[in-house]
């Protein structure tokens, strides 16, 4: 492999050098999409990511070049080379990295030929305009806009573009008119390789109000079983009192134990049992 | 209420609740009887479920010690 | 509960609950009066107002009756 | 209630609730034990299920008291 | 819960809960006590206002009842 | 509460809570273990149905407190 | 459930929540450890608050105890 290498001019092979020992040095190696993401928006994600993760653009050729001398399994990775993919390193772990790239994400204007993240909807209501030709630049657009009162509004809830579709250059012209921002604009993850193996998105992506769920439950199961097993600790101690107390004032009642604690609950439930017949006997 | 509460006595202890019994009851208790409420009272318990009476009025004293924290 | 039941009959006709009166109104009820729990009995309401804790159990059904039952 | 609590001392650990055993339990504690209060606890336990009692208080009523606090 | 029961029927009688009277009560009971749940229990109760545990059951204990159910 | 845990990672994975498996764990966690509470822990898990145990709203008391304030 | 009962075991321990750490701990329960779900835990539980959640629990285990059945 280093005769591979060898053909390549010297600013070349420096670089694949430093793929290959970056890929050594961090835990984690992965592929990053740049695609779409403009200079400074790039400049601030840049800065987001210092001291956590390094960012490394270079040529797709060289990127393989590197990986290929590597050899298995690292090598695995060319096969995910698509565009204007990136290397990105750190020591995270590559939910954290997929999570934290996540946090970068920022919507941007749509521009013509991007596809809709999600359905782009467009609520009924006034907008901002006056009344000119942009009603004619909306209803070319398929947006149903109107005259009201002086101002342009949108008679009704419109999807506008639906999830997937490309946006046309009419639909971007109004949706940046609108100030409607459907676009995800940051790194996206698209393959990780961390301790031998890879790791795509579809596994990463974890949904975290379920783990938020699941130790709240965790927690009540615990501090359940711990008052049902009568195990005192200090979150379980009190409950287990009330517990046991609750059980002991409900045998004095149901017993009618003459207990000066519960006396007054045993003439109660009598009075009541008295009021109930008599509403029967009328 | 006392002429109920004698019917309870009664029910409770597995008696029936006649005329006499209640009577006795109440006089026992130093009250002065009336014949009519007692009959009325009999008369009216006839076909009465008492149990079930009594235990649909079970449920509330639960509530009631909730009230006073 | 008909010990109880039998300090309100005689609470309700306006008599003192004693553990005589108590076991007066169980005895002609034709119940075997155990000593101990007429004597726990009065022990127990010693200084206690029936009347309010027969209307603390009475604002409660309201509750109850809110309830799924 | 620590009468009460004896016998539930006693029954939580599959013993009978007997007078003798009350008595003990409470003396253990340093309780000068009252042997009317005692009698009227085994009594009045006597024919309950106490597994059934202790969990018994309607629990609906309960629940819908404690919503609108 | 009998070791729990214990010690109320301890603080009902204003003894101070102590491993030594729990163990005393536990075995009065005919219980074989085991040490480390007596440990358990009292280090649990350090700090812990049983007067104020138990009026939170007062509050609430049909609620207590719904549970085992 | 850590003790608790331990029994439910080991109880969770479908393992038996013995006072050696607990101590395993909680020592892997890096805590000091205290031999009564293991001890303990087990003693009071004896013959409880833990998956019936975790699903019993065992915790009344706390949602009445929750209630009055 | 046992990887969040090991997070748990060592929050409680006021340890942190490391790859490592939960690791240890499963295995000690005699688990067999899947790396990928380890890391998953670690991840997401840096963005929740143990604390809170804790808490929330304590506050109506009750209610989440019916869910899960």
């Amino acid at each position: 492999m280093a005769l591979y290498t060898t053909h390549l001019p010297q600013w070349k092979q420096d670089e694949v050098e430093q793929i290959v020992s970056l890929a050594n040095e961090y835990r984690l190696t992965g592929l990053v999409d740049l695609h779409g993401i403009p200079a400074k928006q790039m400049q601030e994600m840049r800065r987001d990511l210092r001291g956590k993760a390094v960012l490394r653009m270079t040529r797709n050729t060289l990127v393989e070049h590197a990986f290929g001398s590597m050899g298995e399994p690292i090598d695995g990775i060319n096969s995910y080379i698509d565009g204007q993919s990136a290397l990105i390193y750190t020591n995270d772990n590559p939910f954290q990295l997929y999570k934290k790239l996540q946090q970068t994400m920022t919507k941007m204007v749509a521009r013509p030929g991007d596809i809709a993240p999600e359905d782009i909807v467009i609520e009924k209501g006034p907008t901002s305009f006056k009344p000119g030709p942009i009603v004619g630049v909306f209803q070319q657009a398929g947006l149903p806009a109107a005259i009201e009162g002086g101002k342009v509004v949108i008679r009704e809830r419109k999807v506008f573009v639906k999830a997937g579709e490309e946006i046309n250059a009419k639909q971007a012209d109004v949706l940046s008119k609108l100030d409607i921002r459907p676009i995800d604009v940051g790194l996206s993850l698209q393959v990780a390789f961390y301790d031998g193996t890879f790791y795509e998105p579809s596994t990463l992506a974890i949904d975290e109000t379920e783990y938020y769920n699941n130790v709240v439950l965790a927690a009540q199961q615990a501090f359940n079983l711990g008052v049902y097993a009568a195990y005192p600790t200090a979150q379980t101690i009190e409950p287990i009192i009330a517990k046991a107390a609750g059980e002991a004032r409900n045998l004095g009642v149901e017993a009618a134990i003459y207990s000066k604690d519960i006396v007054e609950l045993i003439i109660g439930r009598a009075s009541l049992q008295a009021k109930a017949l008599k509403g029967m006997t009328e | 209420m006392e002429y109920i509460y004698a019917a309870l006595v009664l029910h409770n202890a597995g008696k029936e609740v006649t005329e006499d019994a209640v009577t006795a009851v109440l006089a026992a208790a130093g009250i002065e009887v009336e014949d009519s409420r007692v009959k009325a009272l009999v008369a009216a318990l006839d076909g009465v479920d008492i149990e079930e009476a009594v235990a649909k009025a079970a449920a509330a004293p639960a509530v009631a010690a909730a009230a006073p924290a």
